[in-house]
């Protein structure tokens, strides 16, 4: 039982208890923002399991992301404040079952299998940035690039759905 | 001695230390604004307090004159919204009804009000905390607690409950207990009241509904003589009627909220509604009588219905988390109101609780970009700072874009006469005292009026003294224009260095304005060179040559209507009119400066300044017509005179003839520049006239 | 130990800056004003709007005030003071800073007004637009000293200070700063004479002291930031580190607050505009002139 | 040790099962965007506990996780613009309505 395991079973229980109340809110900017909360306490995980780089960058990536959600839920939504306590669920059992079959196989997944030999040490965070960059730049780097170039493609592709599909609508 | 508005809570040791803290720290929100204090003398910027936007953030509400009838509720709300202790300092202000009686009074002087905030430190020091603190109330904050459903705003019950048409929980509102009360200049939930001009269209949609063919809501193609579901989406058929009645729905939606930007719209399709042409979804201009291709996107044509069912729009929902504004998103849905319940409940594959947004939905006006946020009613004024006191501009934003602009003055269109007959003198103050912001002109033109009718005709001073007396109010308004204009975009060196001019400038003689001419000239080159300044204005309210403009907004678009062309006096006094291009508020931003700049030489040149006098006209009879330019533009009045006394009068004004201007150069513009649009017209809600 | 010292410090200049605040918006310089003003506030009543999103009112200016201090961890006045010497310095406060958006949106919507609405979503657009301009130029930064962490940053300055290898990032970043920071003429969210207050204009008593205390608290952090990663951070001669530290993060901070009251406040679509179209493609140019720099001629 | 890896691990599994649960039952577009955000935070968390227990000594586990970053701005944007885009024509990002997509 060390502190380690028990800051890691805290925010693993927010971000899980956030997750919930993603769906449970009828506030849509609450549901955003609860689900941004869950991202921060993941990215809280991942600072106690000692990556840094990757903790940090998902706290500040999810702040931005999330609330281009919230404004893209108030536009969408037809009761953004929640007031009246309007059901926007359809196929509820089904998706419960679902839901709860594929937890309880993936916690079977995780729970059968014997893992190996559990690593003690990580290297420290200097290092680790380091060495996630020359993984970038040297051998992943082809990946590295797709991936860039898969948001650069989508951002353009995004941008020509989204906008006015004519000039004079602007007007 | 404790104040009117004084917090709950006993005077103990620590609250002792914070009293002395609130009246060292006064923040102050100015009745009805702080240019009319202003053009009334009174150096607020200078005093020991801090001016702020919103009553939320003062301790001390500053009544300066008297209280004009139409402002009495507003004030009542705004004074509601600043949180105790506060405190109210009555300038000259006689009765200011319904607020409570003021803390500290004083005469409507710089004295007045050195003596007023003096006082009142002491009584804020001794009481600004009281055991039992009694609740404001006035009239216009009277609210009573009403159940709405979100969905159906035309469910209104008085106990919570369930919705009977979609069986969501009715949401708490609050309305005022008269339709719609005076708003202060700032949203709070006691302003959340419904607008009953809205509510109307609910019924008008609703009896719409006598038997006929059956069509699909959403296909209005298929047409059956009996009832049933439709082959292309299972939907339950709708009367017919219920199908048109969308198209009512729908033109009031526009009627009532965006005529600017959409009244074109509107009428398209009601017209569409009613033929069942085809349209392009893109551009509800193009109408044809058969199936075929937009010209202008090469779209194919749609049922002008079926435009009229995809039209977007939602966020009820905000409406309803922020209670305000949102009527027209209501009257819209209203339409389909009759038949919204059983279409719902019988698509194929859809639980009968599910709610469609389509339904929700398809009868809100389209924006420009054809993408609606929500819809909601915002109240700019009376008292916003950098608009004109007095004025109350309800805008309706689409986002953050006016869809729909509304101005009004609540101070304006009192009478002429107080009663069958005046005597001169009367009239004249009369005038002159019904508008604050420019008295002397009007002073002049009452003068000028009666001379004429009178038959009297000033010497050769008294009217270069008078011409001289106008051009020194014109020079004080516009600097007074340039330190709103200052406060509302943000510029505070223009607006404390601006208004501190303007205080020295009116009331000084040709000397005192000989002295200050260079630091106005500065000031004005300083603004006009200041970084921004092109980006914030240009191109921002243009006015065509067409649209009737009066005084600088006219002449800044090249126009040449000024009523001082023709005056001999101003023409040896060296007077030649200045006129600008462009048309939009930076061009008529120089041309006040140029306006300056000519004032301060005609002052020059005629040497003496004199405030027009009263004429002594004894018992004569005539009718007699002047025409004056004031700072905001030529005012025209009619006189008529019986034995001495005037028994008739009748005014014209600039703001009359501008105010018009609002609706066109506010539509379809963002926020700020909306707020910079109208602030360049330079009214004054007080020369509007019924 | 060190903690203590930087909050402290972090107080006074706080007040320090409520001091020039004041003089910039209201035009009187008085130095025992800020206090008697937060007093005052302390005893005014705290209204609630109704129908209000309570949670959201009561946390915006709370998590503002959070993420001001967490910004303000990884600043170091001096070598060795500094809250936490990250080996992600940088990137750590670019996600702190993040949070600011989200504490203007809870403030926005919370409140049940429309002009605090309209402003916390106009905050949105403006943060998304002006977020590229905080990272990008510190990426330069990073590229020059070949680390994250906020220390070596400093240090990396020591021949020449980044205003001077990297002008282009310098200017993209303070005007970015004082548009995270919602100062004017980029005071959009809390704009006077168009939103009478924006987001500050349904908050009273406490919660509107906590709501200035925080904005302060975020000023400083980004002229922290802005001497950390430009300005040489500690670095000076004769006068002792946290002299520097000091003198400079206020000087910015000061430069920051008045440059507002001498100019018209910027229009929104322009402003945005501006961000996407210009600052964007000149901080991309930038990173690649430094990263040219530091190949060709290692300063 | 392998304690900490398996609450990792499961709180990877409980985000999952949220995640997927409101991906289903969702009405509305932006509603199942954020489930499927769920979805991919859990492989997040799951990808770094495999990094920090098994193999830290391996970088190719932390650009993996960066990759899934990636992926999640991907997929916000592209919902999103999908989202606008019917929004335009359909008035409505509600499944419910999308009836051509069904088939």
């Amino acid at each position: 039982m060390t502190v380690q395991m028990i800051f890691l079973a805290f925010f693993g229980g927010a971000a899980v208890w956030f997750g919930v109340v993603v769906f449970r809110t009828h506030s849509m900017v609450r549901s955003a923002l609860a689900l941004l909360f869950s991202q921060t306490a993941i990215g809280a995980m991942f600072l106690v399991m000692q990556a840094e780089f990757l903790g940090v960058l998902q706290i500040m990536m999810m702040a931005t992301e999330m609330s281009v959600m919230a404004i893209f839920m108030v536009m969408f939504m037809m009761d953004p404040g929640g007031m009246g306590k309007m059901d926007m669920t359809h196929q509820k059992r089904l998706s419960l079952w679902v839901g709860v079959i594929g937890l309880l196989a993936a916690l079977l997944l995780v729970w059968l299998p014997d893992w190996g030999p559990v690593a003690q040490s990580v290297p420290g965070a200097h290092e680790q940035a380091a060495d996630l960059g020359r993984e970038l730049l040297g051998r992943s780097m082809l990946i590295f690039q797709s991936a860039g170039l898969t948001i650069l493609t989508a951002m353009v592709a995004a941008t020509m759905v989204a906008i006015v599909p004519n000039a004079e609508q602007r007007k | 001695m404790t104040i009117a508005g004084a917090h709950a809570g006993a005077m103990t040791g620590l609250r002792r230390l914070i009293s002395t803290a609130m009246a060292r720290d006064l923040t102050a929100f100015v009745l009805p604004g702080a240019s009319v204090a202003r053009s009334m003398g009174l150096d607020l910027a200078g005093s020991p307090l801090r001016i702020v936007g919103t009553p939320r953030h003062a301790n001390l509400l500053i009544v300066v004159g008297p209280l004009p009838p139409g402002l009495r509720d507003a004030a009542a709300v705004t004074y509601a919204q600043m949180p105790r202790p506060r405190a109210i300092l009555a300038l000259g202000a006689g009765d200011i009804a319904p607020l409570p009686d003021a803390d500290v009074s004083a005469p409507l002087t710089r004295a007045g009000l050195r003596s007023g905030l003096a006082d009142l430190r002491r009584v804020i020091a001794a009481g600004a905390f009281r055991a039992d603190s009694g609740e404001f109330n006035a009239p216009a904050l009277e609210v009573r607690v009403e159940y709405t459903c979100p969905m159906h705003p035309e469910i209104v019950r008085d106990a919570p409950g369930d919705c009977p048409k979609c069986g969501m929980t009715l949401v708490p509102r609050e309305t005022a207990s008269d339709g719609h009360g005076g708003h202060g200049g700032h949203v709070m939930p006691r302003e959340d009241r419904p607008n009953p001009a809205d509510h109307a269209h609910a019924g008008h949609a609703q009896d719409a509904g006598g038997s006929g063919a059956y069509i699909c809501p959403m296909h209005p193609e298929v047409i059956s003589d009996a009832p049933g579901k439709c082959p292309k989406c299972g939907m339950n058929l709708a009367k017919a009627e219920e199908v048109e009645s969308h198209g009512h729905g729908h033109g009031h939606g526009h009627a009532s909220h965006a005529p600017s930007a959409h009244g074109d719209h509107a009428g398209q399709d009601d017209k569409a509604g009613g033929s069942g042409a085809y349209t392009c979804p893109m551009h509800p201009e193009v109408i044809s009588d058969a199936p075929g291709k937009c010209p202008k996107c090469g779209m194919n044509l749609v049922k002008a219905e079926e435009v009229e069912s995809h039209g977007p729009g939602h966020g009820h929902g905000h409406g309803d988390h922020g209670g305000y504004g949102k009527q027209q998103d209501h009257s819209g849905h209203d339409g389909h109101a009759g038949h919204g319940g059983h279409s719902k409940a019988a698509i194929d594959g859809i639980e009968p609780h599910f709610m469609s947004m389509v339904e929700m939905t398809k009868d809100q006006p389209r924006s420009s970009d054809g993408l609606q946020m929500d819809w909601i009613k915002v109240p700019f004024g009376p008292f916003f700072p950098g608009l004109p006191a007095g004025l109350r501009l309800t805008l309706t934003l689409d986002g953050d874009t006016v869809a729909a602009s509304d101005a009004t003055s609540l101070v304006g269109a009192t009478d002429l006469m107080d009663g069958p007959q005046m005597r001169v003198a009367d009239f004249v103050e009369r005038l002159a005292t019904m508008m604050p912001l420019s008295p002397v002109s009007y002073r002049a033109l009452a003068c000028a009026a009666i001379e004429v009718a009178a038959g009297v005709e000033p010497d050769h001073d008294a009217r270069r003294g008078r011409a001289a007396a106008v051009e020194r109010e014109r020079i004080a308004s516009h600097l007074n224009w340039l330190a709103e204009f200052g406060l509302q975009s943000g510029f505070l060196w223009l607006a404390a260095r601006a208004g501190a001019l303007q205080l020295a400038v009116q009331g000084a003689d040709v000397a005192g304005i000989a002295t200050q001419a260079g630091a106005i000239r500065r000031l004005s080159r300083r603004v006009q060179a200041a970084p921004l300044m092109r980006m914030r204005l240009r191109r921002i309210a243009r006015i065509g040559k067409d649209a009737p403009a009066s005084g600088p907004v006219d002449r800044a678009r090249g126009g040449g209507s000024d009523a001082r062309t023709g005056d001999p006096t101003l023409k040896d006094l060296g007077f030649e009119m200045r006129v600008r291009n462009g048309g939009d508020a930076l061009a008529r931003l120089r041309l006040r400066c140029d306006e300056i700049a000519q004032s301060l030489d005609v002052i020059a040149a005629a040497g003496r300044i004199a405030v027009p006098q009263v004429p002594d006209v004894d018992r004569v009879s005539g009718e007699g017509e002047a025409r004056i330019e004031t700072p905001r533009g030529t005012a025209s009045l009619r006189v008529k005179l019986a034995n001495g006394k005037v028994v008739e009068a009748d005014l014209d004004t600039p703001t009359d003839v501008n105010i018009a201007l609002v609706e066109t150069v506010t539509a379809q513009q963002e926020l700020g520049d909306a707020l910079s649009a109208v602030a360049s017209l330079d009214l004054s809600p007080w020369e509007v006239r019924g | 130990m060190s903690i203590l010292v930087v909050l402290l410090s972090l107080a006074a200049g706080a007040y320090a800056l409520a001091v020039i605040e004041r003089w910039a918006v209201h035009g009187h310089l008085s130095l025992t004003g800020p206090a008697w003003a937060a007093l005052a506030l302390m005893g005014r009543e705290s209204l609630l709007a109704h129908k209000s999103d309570r949670l959201f009112f009561e946390l915006g200016p709370v998590l503002l005030l959070v993420a001001g201090l967490m910004a303000v961890a990884v600043i170091p006045l001096a070598p060795g003071l500094i809250i936490t010497d990250l080996a992600t310095g940088a990137l750590f406060l670019n996600a702190a800073l993040a949070y600011v958006l989200v504490a203007l949106i809870m403030a926005g919507w919370g409140p049940n007004g429309a002009y605090a609405m309209i402003a916390g979503w106009r905050f949105l657009g403006q943060f998304i637009a002006y977020a590229m301009l905080i990272v990008m130029p510190i990426t330069a930064v990073a590229m020059r000293a070949e680390s994250l962490s906020t220390v070596e940053i400093v240090a990396s300055q020591a021949q020449l200070w980044n205003v001077l290898y990297q002008p282009v990032g310098f200017v993209l970043f303070v005007v970015a700063a004082m548009g995270l920071a919602w100062l004017p003429p980029l005071d959009l969210p809390d704009a006077t004479g168009e939103l009478a207050g924006g987001v500050e204009a349904e908050y009273t008593g406490v919660r509107l002291a906590v709501l200035r205390l925080a904005r302060m608290v975020i000023i400083l952090a980004l002229a922290g930031a802005t001497v950390t990663f430009y300005l040489g951070g500690w670095l000076g001669p004769w006068l002792p580190p946290w002299a520097w530290s000091a003198i400079k993060i206020l000087a910015v901070a000061a430069s920051m607050l008045s440059v507002g009251r001498y100019m018209p406040r910027i229009r929104e679509a322009r402003y945005l505009a501006l961000s996407w179209k210009l600052g964007i493609s000149l901080a991309l140019a930038n990173i690649f002139v430094v990263g040219v720099i530091a190949l060709v001629v290692p300063i | 040790m392998i304690l900490e890896l398996m609450i990792a691990l499961s709180v990877g599994t409980g985000l999952f099962g949220i995640g997927l649960y409101g991906a289903l039952s969702q009405t509305n577009l932006v509603m199942i965007i954020m489930g499927v955000e769920l979805i991919l935070a859990a492989a997040l968390v799951n990808l770094v506990a495999f990094w920090r227990y098994l193999h830290p000594d391996e970088p190719a586990g932390q650009m993996f996780v960066l990759i899934v970053m990636a992926v999640m701005a991907v997929e916000m944007a592209v919902g999103f613009a999908i989202a606008i885009a019917r929004f335009r024509v359909r008035g409505s990002v509600e499944m419910e309505e999308a009836r051509e997509l069904k088939g």
